[in-house]
């Protein structure tokens, strides 16, 4: 039996290099910047941002022309693939990378550690998400997933001499590691059952095949997709995101509550459509669980907090829940692909307020220097423009018409209206409830910042670098064209990831 | 031999690494019971590769370690800035955020 | 220019006063000269546009929608920017474009407290559109979407602007509207699905429900929550508490445009959506809709007598006022649905004249404090007897616009429409013509108490308290005329609404139930709506 | 010629029921509208520019109201003309009702040309004798469309008959007078242009109420007079008092008006069910019609009465709602004797009136049972005279003296002596405005208008205010010759009461109706006796030198007074010997409608007995109080040597607590009363406190109360309801879900190993979970 494994001959895989332009581009960009470093030290400190930000536009084309041709690209016999699906995620993670370069620019500039490893970090983790986008393999998910996560680890632990980032860095490792730990056993189960590590075998394996012991399936998928809940931090698995998203540096957090989170939900998306395709008895009730204990979690705790940056993880924990309820409801006939493009459009549309709503926190943060909301009263006298776009971004988060939520919000509602069950309405009520109770904090924090008092009303200008003000426009414009013009990202996501899996 | 015996191994070996995490206080012990954690997955790994003689689970098994490594090398590193900040590395008393 | 108006016509209209917000955010927040002539110059290019429009519009046919636009707008979810104007939208629009010009002239020179008339006309203009929008919108989506931008602006005014309890009544009037809102959006997506029409027009709707049309039961549960998301707004009796805080503690210019046109969005959704798309679950609604909209009388003028504060007092009676608007919605019949349209535009000229009187009161004296003011007609005689008026108005006074609001409405609740019980409707009419005798109970102490006697001491020789202004002159005297003219001349208003009342009813609630045979009704379709309710066949005959 | 709807002009083909009503005839008749049109525009003139007028708006306003008077007797002397010689050639418009009601009889009618000579004499002009419907043109009607609804054109316009010819004439004359009266009356007052501004309006809404074509111009009309009463006696509002009594009056008229509505409303959806092609028609004279022809539900037709009735008696005064009249007296004399003597409070009776057949078939008049209407009138009657005794101030005793007029007229509309009501109307109008302007002149003299304290003795100061107030009462009392007792007689012989009193004929006997007729008459008589005494006769009690008003007083008071003497020959019975045959009962002839909207009422055959019977009651009432006041006070007076108003140590004050019981049983107590009163005469005085007492702390303090009980329960429902349950359901959801999240906030205990407790709990969980149910 050993033998026959020796005996196998290994002839190198024919590789399409334009299918894995992107992932290469980026490598290249990223070993440049460490090398840059090694080499200039201090010299190169005001360029490795400039080249980052490069680096990620360049990525950008070869997504561009993989686009352009429209062919679905199947490498390594199924375990790698680019489709439609692929490129959009890869575009959303492209981008949202971007923003977060822009922010951190200035941030990491004047914080008072070394500046070029941040670049390097980060451009590897995008790397992983990149790859997470087109891996339909248990393997490949696996490495991509590690891969976008160990740099996280570190870029959350930034700020060496600070207790709180250091905490939250301990914690964030500690959490990761066994989630994935926890994950690895799931997979292995899989694995096991089904004898194969490539998704589409499993799932039609899982179909026809004799399968010896239910439970040990259902046991499987549950660890599983817990390990990646805990990457979207969903409600019972979310109990690490308020602390790590405080103590990490506020640019690294948006990049997790944003880009980190997408990943998880492609991986899971990737999962269910791929790998557990009929399996919608085990995974939906657990999708509706999850959905609806986080989005009333999220929204309970962040009425009462007094952080912002808590505050946006707790929404961060109920848009989750919002994402999720598609999901809930995507084994129904029919939905699935309704399912899968409203949850792509509302990553999307997500991650433009999020980020926005970061930026400007960390502009004004750079005058108040705290994250405590009573900071930010009054900020309408001596910013009126940032509070306006906060007002903005806030007001889409909670899904205000004509801003871009609303649309992301409604295309939630229309899959659970049109699931036509009890459970799809029952979701649907408690969405429904849960945006009026998320409404509450976004308002209030308006609210503040509109008509309350500044402390010990000092008026000085906020000070501006271009940087943030081009990350906060491009968020801004990018919220207001999703919410008048939502066809845009409509069309976009209008993607399927059946043909393939099933 | 039967594949159970291994699942059964393994299986100990999960629960052992889970409760080395939630009940050791010191940061290294936690890394250790961790590493365990993933030794399990990877008995598990390579018994079910075995027994049905497909390739990839020895390879998944491979990939398995490989970033475990990498996990302790990054984890080691941030225990040691936290000793270097607090002079301990007790995991219960590093709660300066919570609510 | 005909075909301009005729296709481009309503777009300009709705967009003109963002390309005044456009405008204005250009210039710096100096110049504050500068913003209000914009903002008066966008608003008045409105207002002429409407008046292009009325010029255009034809009279014979008000039944039809005339100015129709209809492009796809998101085809994702296959939801078109379909635009219309009728009888029954067209003095709505036009009281709106009259509202907010007016509104800018009153705050010329005296913006409320934190002194930012960038930013507050800005909010105004941003709130036409979304008015406006709402109005002429034949589209759900698109309806939803301008009902919801209304929602910011105010809720900003109230927020920044405010009195001093602003905070909770600004919280509270967003929640609550943005509830019914969530609920109104899951009836219309579930109406959409469930009647299976193409398309979210209004028109298709109709058609799609009444082919195929919907099951009882979800018939039933879709009107609820719209009844649910308009009822909130107009509002109606449980749900009603935001106003008097909102009232009391928005800027005057804030009170006026709530009042004026923002509580209409409600009772023209059910006029425009919910009636007409569903007919049955209409008619098995109206009882309950006419219950609420009697209690809603009684209570608000019950309300009223308890209040001490003006604004407050006013703001209950409005929750009145629309008790009797919704009651001539609740039967269902062509005379009670006039008479509601005329009820929306009289209450929304009197009671936007009562709160600008009370924001003077308030500029004069400081206070709104029933028990401190007094002898407002010796300190400010031509104030004095505009607010004298206005309360005649407002109670009911034949001769006055408030008549014809309330009158017609009472006149129709005892013949309700087919398939209604009839007997209960009668009850409803009595205890609403109670109600005209407690709102003159409650109009006539608060005149008494405001404008008769002697003004008290603390303000008996106070040399700030002048008579009526220049701007106040300008922006009241277009509301005092109309009030006078529509009272004396009331065919103004309603030979528009005719023709749309009688097009957009379900002509199964309009044919006289006793002279059809059983299989006449079979074929127009309406043997739901008459074997729903054979107990209700003696329909009064003489009885 | 405009056709409305549902009533056409008639042509040979559709035959109708013939309503006698003809749209077109002379310009005037057509135009009647100008009449009310003309002191509205002089309102308007007034409010805008009367400041800057040399006068200040008083020359515009009686220049508006005289050109009005004027017009408004021409179009009498057109109507006149056009009632006698009509030619035939305008249009008839006539109902058509729906045939499926059965087929309405109607007997054929031919046209018939009358052939009398015209006779200078406005009032004279023979017709032919007898009242069977002759295809003759009684009313003219002209409207045009007010506003559309439903496909139904709702219109307004002029209806112009004898009852309306005589209610223009009667308005624009008392009120021209009243005009002329207050230039002087009100001449320093600081708001003299507002005053006259509302007496415009005042004069207008009541002109378009008098000739208003259809209900619902009667209800705008009928509310507008309560706003100008509103406004008017709420003149001097600066006084608390003044603007209490104002918003009082309005209220309580608002009451009235909710019947009004509701009434209106019946009528409205009534008609309309029966008329073809309508769902519903406002028209008096199609409803009268087709009330009259029983083709409307008798419950119907008794709802509606009711409902109207509400109106009545709270627009004019009846029993319970009266309460507001006096208090009404708050406002300038020369308003109290326009609008609460001549013109606002007949409004009421004018509506009865006009809506003559609804009211005849809903309360079943026709039978001699008694119906509400007589019963309210009645009880009004009495309750009005026994209030009018106890009372101080002249005004008040005027204003309960026009409540007691004002249900003898309710009485006599409740019996069917339509003709009577409306002549005592006619009648009224001008002696109670001259009195109210004597009081006025008096008071106007003395600064007060307490007779008690302030008057007495001023015959010999006031010579012209004296005789004119005498020439007033006498009227008023029912002495022959003079206008009270012509109408008053009328209206008792048209009760039918007792056969032996000869006054057969009527609708039926009512014989109480005639017993309360009677005992009113006494007192009414005792009052005005005991006014004349404290005013007149008797030492000045005040202080100043008292002199006669000037000739813009005077002039109106003798023009009244004459009019007084003079307005009761219109209406010669009809046997009465002295005249000849053709003066008789001219009035009845013209004002009282022969036609298909008029209900076929039978006429009492007037009779000496029981007008000998009536003067006699009048003589004792007068006797009995002359001798009290003229004989008794005026000695103890003489011996005590200060002017008294009544025996020091009179009964009231020697059984109080009988008066108390006694006062419930006023019924039986009043008849008792009567004969005792005539003997004793000095005890009257103690009831009428109670009763005025009773009528302040019961009827006054119920309304009162019922307007406490309403602030009251409003605080109530708002602290109690609005703020606590629905709010506080709003708010408490709020602060749940707040607390919620407080608690969720503890699981965040900040320990890593806490967390990773979680997740691994939270994973086995779920997969039991899912392992359980898949």
């Amino acid at each position: 039996m050993t033998t026959q494994l020796l005996t196998l001959a290994f002839e190198r895989p024919a590789i399409d290099w334009h299918a894995v332009a992107p992932e290469l581009t980026l490598l290249a960009v990223g070993c440049l910047i460490t090398l840059i470093d090694i080499i200039f030290l201090e010299k190169a400190r005001p360029y490795t941002a400039t080249l980052a930000g490069l680096g990620v536009l360049a990525t950008a084309i070869p997504i561009i022309t993989l686009a352009m041709d429209g062919v679905d690209r199947v490498l390594f016999d199924g375990a790698y693939v680019v489709d439609d699906f692929a490129l959009f995620t890869k575009a959303i993670f492209l981008i949202s990378g971007y923003v977060v370069i822009l922010l951190s620019t200035n941030y990491v500039a004047e914080g008072d550690y070394w500046e070029n490893e941040y670049y390097g970090l980060l451009l590897a983790s995008l790397m992983g998400m990149v790859m997470m986008s087109s891996s339909r393999d248990l393997i490949s998910i696996f490495v991509a997933l590690e891969l976008l996560s160990i740099p996280a680890y570190l870029m959350v632990a930034w700020r060496k001499r600070d207790a709180r980032s250091n905490e939250a860095g301990l914690k964030y490792y500690l959490m990761g590691v066994f989630a994935s730990a926890v994950m690895l056993y799931g997979m292995s189960l899989l694995f096991g059952v089904s004898g194969s590590t490539q998704l589409s075998e499993i799932s039609s394996f899982l179909t026809n095949g004799s399968v010896s012991s239910v439970s040990a399936i259902t046991l499987a998928i549950v660890f599983v997709v817990a390990g990646f809940a805990f990457k979207v931090s969903a409600a019972p698995f979310h109990t690490w995101a308020p602390d790590v998203y405080e103590g990490a540096p506020t640019p690294v957090t948006a990049f997790l509550s944003v880009a980190s989170k997408a990943a998880g939900f492609v991986a899971l998306l990737q999962l269910i459509y791929v790998g557990f395709h009929n399996q919608s008895a085990v995974y939906e009730p657990l999708i509706w669980i999850l959905a609806a204990a986080s989005m009333t979690f999220g929204n309970l705790v962040a009425l009462k907090q007094t952080n912002i940056v808590r505050m946006m993880a707790y929404s961060g924990v109920a848009q989750t829940g919002f994402i999720l309820a598609p999901l809930a409801v995507a084994g129904h006939a029919g939905l699935e692909d309704q399912a899968l493009s409203a949850i792509l459009t509302y990553l999307a549309i997500y991650a433009a307020m999020n980020l926005g709503a970061f930026a400007v926190i960390i502009t004004l943060s750079r005058k108040t220097g705290s994250a405590e909301i009573e900071s930010f009263n009054g900020a309408f006298r001596y910013a009126p423009a940032m509070t306006v776009s906060m007002a903005f971004f806030l007001f889409s988060l909670a899904g205000i018409p004509p801003l871009g939520g609303w649309f992301a919000k409604f295309e939630v509602f229309s899959v659970l209206a049109s699931s036509d069950d009890v459970w799809g309405y029952a979701l649907a009520v408690i969405a429904a409830i849960n945006s009026v109770i998320a409404l509450y904090y976004y308002a209030s924090v308006a609210r503040r910042m509109w008509a309350d008092e500044a402390p010990e009303n000092d008026l000085t200008p906020v000070s501006t670098t271009s940087s943030l003000v081009s990350a906060l426009a491009i968020c801004a414009i990018v919220t207001l064209a999703f919410g008048v013009v939502p066809q845009i990202v409509g069309r976009f996501a209008d993607v399927t990831l059946l043909t393939l899996g099933g | 031999m039967y594949l159970n015996q291994f699942l059964l191994l393994s299986a100990a070996l999960f629960a052992i690494g889970v409760y080395g995490v939630l009940a050791r206080r010191n940061g290294v012990l936690v890394l250790m019971s961790i590493e365990l954690i993933l030794n399990a997955v990877n008995i598990n790994l390579v018994s079910f590769a075995a027994f049905q003689d497909s390739i990839s689970g020895e390879v998944f098994a491979l990939f398995v370690i490989a970033v475990a490594a990498a996990e302790v090398g990054v984890g080691l590193a941030m225990i040691l800035l936290l000793y270097r900040n607090r002079r301990n590395i007790d995991l219960t008393e590093i709660d300066l955020m919570k609510g | 220019m005909e075909n301009f108006i005729n296709d481009w016509g309503l777009t300009v209209t709705t967009f003109l006063p963002m390309v005044g917000v456009a405008v204005m955010l250009l210039i710096p927040k100096a110049q504050e000269e500068l913003h209000k002539k914009t903002a008066l110059a966008t608003s008045l290019l409105v207002a002429v546009m409407g008046i292009l429009i009325l010029t255009q519009f034809d009279f014979d046919a008000t039944g039809q929608l005339q100015f129709a636009v209809d492009h796809i707008w998101i085809d994702v979810i296959n939801s078109h920017y379909a635009m219309g104007l009728d009888g029954m939208s067209l003095p709505l629009v036009l009281l709106t474009m009259l509202v907010v010009p007016l509104c800018i002239i009153y705050s010329w020179n005296h913006f409320p407290e934190p002194q930012n008339p960038k930013a507050f006309l800005i909010l105004i203009l941003v709130l036409e559109t979304g008015m406006i929008g709402t109005f002429m919108a034949q589209d759900l989506v698109l309806f939803f979407v301008f009902f919801e931008v209304v929602l910011l602006p105010m809720f900003f005014m109230i927020a920044v602007w405010g009195g001093d309890d602003r905070r909770y009544a600004s919280l509270k009037f967003f929640l609550y509207t943005l509830f019914g809102s969530a609920l109104m959006l899951v009836s219309f997506l579930a109406l959409y699905f469930l009647s299976g029409s193409e398309s979210f027009v209004l028109s298709d709707l109709i058609a799609a429900v009444s082919s195929n049309g919907v099951s009882r039961t979800a018939g039933l549960w879709i009107f609820a929550g719209m009844f649910l998301g308009f009822g909130i707004k107009v509002p109606m009796f449980p749900f009603h508490t935001w106003l008097p805080d909102a009232h009391t503690q928005a800027p005057t210019v804030g009170s006026v445009i709530l009042a004026a046109v923002l509580l209409k969005l409600g009772t023209y959704g059910f006029i425009r959506i919910a009636i007409p798309v569903l007919p049955e679950a209409a008619v098995e609604w109206a009882p309950w809709i006419g219950l609420l909209a009697v209690i809603g009388i009684i209570y608000g003028a019950l309300g009223c007598l308890a209040q001490t504060d003006m604004k407050r007092l006013i703001a209950f009676s409005s929750v009145a006022h629309m008790g009797f608007v919704m009651l001539g919605i609740s039967t269902l019949t062509d005379f009670g649905i006039n008479a509601a349209i005329m009820g929306m535009v009289a209450h929304g000229l009197i009671t936007g004249m009562l709160f600008f009187i009370a924001g003077s009161v308030k500029e004069r004296y400081h206070t709104l404090d029933i028990n401190r003011l007094g002898g407002l007609l010796i300190q400010a005689p031509r104030m004095g007897w505009i607010f004298g008026l206005c309360v005649m108005a407002s109670l009911g006074l034949p001769g006055l616009a408030g008549f014809w609001g309330e009158f017609p409405a009472i006149l129709s609740a005892y013949n309700p429409g087919n398939g209604l019980p009839v007997t209960t409707f009668r009850v409803f009419m009595v205890i609403s013509a109670l109600g005209t005798v407690l709102a003159a109970g409650y109009l006539l102490w608060l005149l008494q108490r405001a404008a008769f006697g002697t003004p008290k001491d603390e303000f008996a020789e106070d040399p700030s308290i002048t008579d009526v202004t220049k701007h106040e002159w300008i922006s009241w005297a277009p509301f005092l005329a109309l009030i006078v003219a529509i009272g004396i001349y009331p065919n103004l208003i309603f030979r528009v609404t005719d023709g749309a009342v009688d097009a957009s009813l379900d002509d199964c609630l309009q044919v006289n139930a006793s002279e059809l045979t059983a299989e006449q009704a079979e074929a127009l379709g309406c043997a739901s709506i008459y074997n729903l309710h054979e107990d209700h066949e003696d329909h009064a005959a003489g009885e | 010629m405009m056709a409305e709807l549902f009533i056409f002009a008639e042509s040979a083909s559709q035959s109708g029921l013939p309503l006698g009503i003809t749209s077109g005839g002379a310009w005037l008749l057509r135009n009647a509208w100008l009449i009310p049109l003309l002191p509205a525009l002089s309102f308007l003139g007034i409010l805008f520019f009367g400041k800057r007028m040399p006068r200040k708006g008083s020359e515009l306003g009686i220049a508006a109201v005289g050109i009005a008077f004027v017009l408004a007797v021409l179009t009498g002397l057109a109507w006149l003309d056009h009632r006698d010689n009509y030619h035939g050639e305008e249009t008839h418009l006539a109902v058509v009702t729906v045939e499926h009601h059965g087929e309405i009889s109607h007997d054929e009618h031919h046209d018939e040309h009358h052939d009398d000579s015209h006779d200078e004499h406005a009032a004279s002009g023979h017709s032919e004798s007898g009242h069977h419907a002759a295809h003759s043109s009684l009313a003219v009607s002209n409207t045009v469309t007010w506003f559309q609804t439903n496909g139904v054109d709702i219109s307004v316009g002029v209806l112009v008959d004898g009852l309306s010819v005589m209610m223009l004439f009667v308005v624009t004359l008392v009120s021209l007078l009243v005009h002329i009266y207050s230039t002087d009356y009100v001449g320093g007052d600081r708001r003299y242009t507002h005053y006259f501004a509302f007496l415009s309006l005042f004069s207008a809404s009541m002109l378009t109420l008098v000739i208003s074509e259809n209900t619902l111009q009667l209800l705008v009309a009928w509310e507008l007079v309560g706003v100008c009463s509103f406004a008017l006696i709420g003149h001097w509002w600066e006084e608390k008092p003044n603007s209490d009594a104002a918003l009082k009056a309005f209220l309580t008229n608002r009451v009235g008006d909710m019947g009004l509505l509701v009434g209106v409303t019946i009528l409205f959806f009534a008609v309309g069910s029966v008329l073809p092609d309508t769902f519903g028609s406002f028209s008096i004279a199609a409803t009268n019609t087709v009330a009259n022809n029983g083709l409307l539900s008798h419950t119907a037709l008794l709802v509606a009465a009711t409902c109207l009735m509400a109106a009545v008696m709270s627009k004019s005064g009846q029993f319970f709602l009266h309460t507001w009249l006096p208090d009404a007296m708050a406002g300038p004399t020369p308003v109290s004797a326009l609008i609460h003597a001549a013109t606002m409070v007949v409004a009421g009776v004018f509506m009865i009136a006009r809506l003559y057949g609804v009211f005849f078939e809903g309360l079943s008049i026709g039978g001699s049972s008694i119906n509400l209407m007589a019963l309210v009138g009645g009880i009004t009657t009495l309750v009005g005279a026994s209030l009018a005794f106890v009372q101080r101030d002249i005004k008040k005793v005027l204003a309960y003296s026009t409540i007691s007029q004002l249900g003898y007229m309710v009485l006599a509309l409740g019996v069917g002596a339509w003709t009577a009501a409306v002549f005592h109307l006619f009648t009224h109008a001008f002696f109670k405005a001259c009195l109210f302007l004597g009081s006025g002149s008096v008071a106007h003299a003395v600064h007060s208008f307490d007779m008690k304290s302030d008057m007495g003795g001023m015959r010999k100061a006031m010579p012209h205010t004296y005789r004119t107030f005498i020439i007033g009462s006498i009227a008023l009392a029912g002495l022959p010759p003079l206008a009270g007792f012509w109408s008053k007689d009328e209206i008792l012989a048209g009760t039918g009461g007792w056969g032996l009193f000869g006054g057969t004929g009527g609708n039926g006997s009512y014989t109480l109706m005639l017993v309360m007729g009677m005992i009113t008459a006494a007192l009414t008589a005792a009052y005005m006796t005991r006014c004349v005494y404290l005013t007149f006769f008797g030492e000045f009690r005040g202080h100043g030198d008292v002199h006669e008003s000037g000739p813009r007083i005077v002039v109106p008071l003798w023009i009244l007074a004459g009019l007084a003497i003079v307005a009761g020959l219109f209406n010669l019975p009809k046997g009465f010997q002295l005249v000849p045959d053709s003066f008789q009962e001219r009035f009845g002839h013209y004002v009282e409608p022969v036609a298909g909207y008029f209900p076929t009422i039978s006429h009492a055959t007037p009779s000496w007995s029981l007008a000998i019977i009536s003067t006699l009651v009048v003589i004792g009432g007068a006797s009995a109080a002359w001798w009290y006041y003229f004989v008794k006070v005026e000695a103890a007076s003489k011996a005590s040597g200060k002017s008294l108003t009544e025996l020091p140590n009179g009964p009231t004050t020697t059984y109080p607590l009988a008066k108390i019981i006694h006062n419930i049983l006023d019924k039986k107590y009043y008849l008792d009363h009567l004969y005792t009163g005539i003997i004793a005469g000095g005890t009257k005085g103690p009831l009428a406190r109670m009763a005025y007492r009773f009528n302040q702390q019961v009827i006054d303090g119920t309304v009162d109360r019922v307007g406490e009980t309403a602030v009251k329960s409003g605080q109530f429902v708002y602290d109690k309801i609005d703020q606590l349950v629905v709010d506080g359901a709003v708010n408490t959801s709020g602060r749940l879900s707040s607390e919620a999240g407080g608690e969720l906030r503890k699981i965040q205990s900040g320990k890593v190993q806490s967390y990773a407790a979680i997740l691994f709990a939270a994973a086995t969980v779920l997969a039991g979970i899912l392992i359980v149910i898949v």
